[in-house]
């Protein structure tokens, strides 16, 4: 066998269906929320360590625009990872497992998860 | 020239499809080295086109039907040149292989008792014919061929057959002796040639329906195995017997099974009349296929067509039901909304005769055995050399073929086959290997066309072809046009031996073995077109407008055409069953 | 305008470094062909363009291609149905090595299709007759033996095109339910536990690209998820 | 059956039924966490410190911090094994991700106990 042969894998001309984009998104927002975690268990830690810590937090929250960014940030990755997982939930037991509702799923969960983005917004500013 | 690598096996099959699987699978299971040569990976095989069903008198339909009733069918079918001693065999042990079939894993639609599902097709009656229709074709819904396809070759994955796939047959080799002994071979992928040296080479390539225009047959149905065997100098028989099945979609040609018309569909004119009970007041639209489609070229011939040319017919199929068509008929709502722009289940597909099947073809024994004539016109086996299914004539379907029977021919005769070359290599073969100059001989087509500088294009002269089989062959046929067929088509050959193959390369060179494969339908057409103006009489597919009736007197005999003399001879039918009276001829009426 | 421009992944090992895109002006005369006619027509211009075909109506599996973007046969796909701005695109099925132009290396798609034992297994004595199946039982085949082995499904899966070599894949995997779910086949412990690794059938993440361009409109989404469904049963 | 050295002798069934147990114990604690937020619009110290003293929500939290580890790692490994072909590489980030779940872990205990 020739293994110089090339395989046609240039993803820019393959058509993806939303349920495969969903997918991907899934897969980033996981990754955010991993290396996000840092945030979420420093500000738990200072929070928790005593009075001081927990309005360091607060004051952080409320006027640093870069935290205002990071916390929105992983709100959002975690509605969307969190509605894609319940999407992924009902699957497993045989809800929705055809092409027809498959993509609406997925249109539901971009919808939705598009509403709790925006809703994370509001929260944090 | 011939410093060509060779493999070695005890048995080479070359063809991938239901037959040349199934001798296969019996090699495969006795150890034997055995090897299937196919030009397509084997699931891409004609065999997987086959929709309604393996016609058998397994008695599930009927508990009381019986082989002998089926025989009768058969060879009223074939119009009495069926061999009677093959359609024995292949009635009585088809119930044998349909259920090896089963246990394969092939899965038949069933009835609610458990047992595998038999619908009516065209033909089949029980009690010699006096007992009114039968239900004997079993069936896996509409897609019977691709089912049984796939299970074939899935056992032989469990069996550890070797597989050459996409690999191309070129050419027979025969040693001095006349001995077939392998085959030149060209792997597709890579544009090796091997010599595929085999005690036993076992023709199962299936048909040739790509020698006409319009055809029911897969791309890849170009006669290979049959352009082998005549240029090896080896007689075909009965290569005039072409079925032009009566449901073919208008245009595209694609098949539309007969089992459509055994759950209740019917034919229409564009007066919405039922015209086959016009033709066969008994049978009605399930007479034999040479019948129905010969009336329907009466009813479009007689300004009752339809359409804006009034060229075709319709296949009513509304009035049974979506879950009818659902059920037992899904691959035909499929390719009919595909190629017809037709729902069956609100409207009638556009249908017309299309040509099918070969009946004609290698002539050999109920072993597989290739046969030909001696000097003094007696049968000698060919040393070597076997075929089965399409690429055969065994003959169990004479004159016409009944539906159903092709894949029963298959799994039958590609079993036999099997059997047969396991017990020659056990009592030990031992023919004389080819010289160079036999290897030679086999490789000069190829050479030819790896050697040509300049000429005409293959597919232009591909379609030239078609159209002179179409024009002058086709479902009605008559003296003055054939010959004038037959003079085109021996022009047409001095052009395909100048032919040009421009694309020489090597890797997965497609242009090259459509240039070997127009060899083949040259040949095929070229036996066809011959066969066809010396058969002086109308039997079964065989319809000449100048010689209307069957002459029994003359011609209840096998054709059998010689490539070298292109001098068409004559072989007697076997009227000789085993077990059973001869079925004498009769007046064929449904 | 009825001259349909075709952009076609041309590849001849044996004069190309590399693959690229070649542009063809094919003269349809307004009729819907189907995408293989497209490609008969292109031959016809140049005899060296390489791709497999045979049944031509849809039931042999031969000329699975990726077309503008989509995976699909190339026999059964009407032009209506692909074609955008005028424009068809050709490209073989991704994520196989391409021997040349759209035919694809098919070797690990069908390794992994024989490596599910695609074949009935009943240590039980045959009877004379058939096994008897009920109506019901038999049903339960229906949407999965229909496979043709085409490869669309297979190729338009990111978790076989990044584990071809574990990962078995749609078509397998659908074949591997389809004998799990056989009334008549007694290996359903051995199938099972050969495939409770983390990658046989759990590399599928539900995205349904197979069930998207399936010709035959199969489901191997659902069939894996029986699959799951019987580990889980097997397991607990 | 296909065998991968950092499968760690774990089957995918098994590796399958975790990811959805600990994503249902993850978004019930999401939930809960979110609500809390929301119901308690004018949060003190007080009130925070005092539902984290609590031991139930000591074991809830630290219910949920396993299932972050257990979460996070089946679907890293799976991301890595996917994109990562070069073995060295995978080996690496698997390797860091370990090590981070493990950090992740250590240091949720130490804010539920430690303080």
């Amino acid at each position: 066998m020739n293994s110089k042969r090339p395989v046609n894998l240039d993803l820019t001309t393959i058509q993806f269906p939303l349920p495969a984009l969903t997918s991907i998104a899934h897969r980033i927002t996981g990754v955010i929320l991993f290396i996000g975690l840092i945030f979420a268990f420093w500000a738990l830690d200072k929070s928790l360590s005593s009075a001081q810590g927990f309005a360091a937090v607060r004051d952080v929250l409320a006027s640093n625009i870069l935290a205002k960014l990071i916390a929105w940030g992983l709100l959002s990755a975690l509605g969307f990872h969190f509605v894609a997982g319940i999407k992924h939930l009902l699957m497993d037991i045989d809800i929705g497992v055809t092409l027809e509702s498959g993509v609406r799923k997925a249109q539901i969960t971009v919808v939705v998860s598009a509403v709790l983005v925006i809703l994370a917004g509001v929260w944090v500013w | 020239m011939s410093n060509l690598r060779s493999l070695t096996f005890d048995a080479i099959i070359i063809g991938g499809g239901g037959s040349g699987l199934r001798a296969a699978l019996e090699l495969a299971k006795s150890g034997k080295q055995t090897a299937v040569l196919s030009k397509v990976f084997p699931t891409r095989s004609h065999t997987v086109s086959a929709q309604g069903g393996i016609t058998c008198a397994i008695a599930s339909a009927d508990p009381d039907d019986d082989w002998r009733w089926h025989m009768y069918d058969t060879v009223k079918g074939g119009d009495y040149i069926t061999d009677q001693d093959a359609a024995e065999y292949m009635c009585s042990e088809g119930p044998k292989s349909v259920f090896e079939l089963e246990h394969m894993g092939l899965p038949f639609s069933r009835f609610d008792n458990g047992r595998i599902y038999q619908r009516p097709f065209g033909g089949q009656s029980k009690d010699y014919g006096k007992g009114g229709q039968a239900a004997r074709t079993c069936a896996a819904a509409d897609r019977t061929g691709h089912a049984l396809l796939h299970t074939l070759y899935q056992n032989n994955l469990k069996n550890n057959t070797t597989f050459l796939n996409e690999w191309y047959a070129v050419d027979l080799v025969k040693n001095a002796n006349g001995d077939v002994v392998g085959c030149i071979a060209l792997s597709i992928e890579t544009g090796e040639v091997v010599h595929v040296k085999a005690k036993a080479t076992v023709l199962a390539t299936g048909g040739a329906g790509r020698i006409y225009a319009s055809t029911t047959n897969a791309l890849i149905n170009t006669g290979d195995g049959i352009g082998m065997a005549l240029r090896a100098g080896f007689p075909m028989q009965d290569m005039e017997m072409w079925q032009f099945h009566p449901t073919g979609i208008y245009g595209a040609g694609v098949l539309v099974t007969e089992g459509c018309r055994g759950e209740g569909g019917y034919l229409i004119n564009k007066d919405g009349e039922r015209f086959m009970e016009r033709y066969a007041p008994n049978a009605k639209d399930l007479a034999g296929r040479d019948v129905v489609a010969r009336s329907m070229v009466m009813e479009i011939l007689e300004g009752r067509g339809c359409g804006e040319k009034g060229d075709h017919v319709f296949l009513k199929l509304d009035h049974l039901g979506e879950e009818v068509l659902g059920k037992r008929l899904p691959g035909i709502v499929e390719l009919s909304k595909t190629f017809a722009h037709a729902d069956p289940a609100k409207e009638p597909i556009p249908v017309v005769p299309t040509c099918h099947y070969m009946m004609g073809g290698i002539p050999t024994n109920v072993h597989g055995q290739a046969i030909m004539q001696d000097a003094d016109g007696n049968d000698q086996i060919v040393n070597g050399l076997f075929a089965c299914g399409e690429a055969a004539c065994v003959s169990v379907h004479g004159a016409n073929r009944l539906g159903g029977n092709s894949l029963l021919d298959l799994v039958v005769f590609g079993r036999a086959a099997g059997m047969f070359i396991e017990g020659a290599l056990n009592e030990g073969i031992d023919y004389l290997d080819a010289s160079e100059s036999d290897i030679d001989a086999a490789m000069a087509r190829m050479n030819r066309w790896n050697e040509s500088g300049g000429g005409e294009s293959v597919p232009a002269l591909k379609a030239e072809l078609q159209d002179i089989m179409q024009n002058s062959f086709g479902v009605f046929r008559q003296e003055d046009n054939m010959k004038d067929g037959v003079q085109k088509l021996a022009e047409l050959r001095g052009r395909i031996a100048e032919a040009h193959l421009a694309d020489k390369s090597n890797a997965f060179n497609t242009a090259r073995v459509e240039a070997l494969e127009l060899d083949n339908l040259m040949e095929v057409a070229e036996a066809t077109a011959i066969a066809a103006l010396e058969r002086k009489e109308s039997r079964g597919a065989h319809s000449r407008y100048d010689y209307p009736d069957r002459d029994d007197v003359n011609w209840l005999k096998h054709s059998l055409y010689f490539p070298a003399e292109k001098k068409v001879g004559k072989r007697d039918v076997n009227f000789k069953p085993r077990t059973v009276d001869t079925f004498e001829p009769k007046v064929r009426t449904y | 305008m009825s001259t349909l421009q075709v952009s076609i992944y041309r590849y001849n090992p044996e004069t190309d470094s590399a693959p690229y895109m070649q542009e063809f002006q094919v003269e349809t005369h307004g009729r819907d062909l189907m995408v293989l006619n497209v490609l008969e027509l292109i031959k016809e211009q140049d005899s060296s363009m390489a791709y497999r075909r045979s049944c031509r109506e849809g039931v042999c599996g031969s000329d699975g291609m990726n077309m503008n973007g989509k995976n699909g046969l190339a026999c059964v796909t009407a032009l209506s149905d692909v074609v955008k701005n005028n424009k068809l695109v050709l490209r073989p099925l991704p994520g196989l090595p391409v021997i040349r132009d759209l035919v694809v290396d098919m070797g690990i798609f069908y390794k992994q299709y024989e490596r599910i034992q695609p074949y009935l297994q009943n240590d039980e004595p045959a009877p004379a007759i058939e096994r008897l199946q009920s109506p019901e039982d038999r049903d339960k085949l229906d949407g999965l033996y229909e496979c043709i082995l085409c490869a669309c499904c297979s190729t338009a899966c990111p978790s076989f095109w990044w584990n071809p070599e574990k990962f078995v894949g749609p078509a397998g995997l659908l074949q591997s339910y389809r004998f799990l779910a056989d009334s008549r086949d007694t290996a359903t412990r051995e199938r099972l536990a050969d495939l409770e690794d983390p990658f046989s059938v759990f590399r599928c993440r539900g995205i349904m690209n197979c069930v998207a361009v399936c010709p035959k409109g199969l489901n191997p989404t659902r069939a894996i998820g029986k699959i799951r469904e019987m580990l889980l049963a097997n397991a607990t | 059956m296909v065998t991968n050295i950092t499968n760690l002798g774990r089957s995918g069934l098994s590796d399958w039924l975790i990811q959805r147990v600990s994503a249902i114990i993850l978004a019930l604690y999401t939930l809960f966490i979110v609500g809390f937020l929301l119901i308690n619009p004018g949060l003190d110290y007080a009130t925070w410190s005092g539902l984290f003293a609590q031991t139930w929500m000591r074991i809830f939290s630290l219910l949920a911090f396993v299932s972050i580890a257990a979460h996070a790692w089946v679907g890293l490994w799976t991301v890595t094994t996917d994109y990562l072909k070069h073995t060295a590489i995978r080996l690496a980030v698997q390797t860091a991700i370990i090590l981070a779940v493990f950090v992740f872990l250590v240091w949720g205990i130490q804010v539920l106990w430690g303080a």
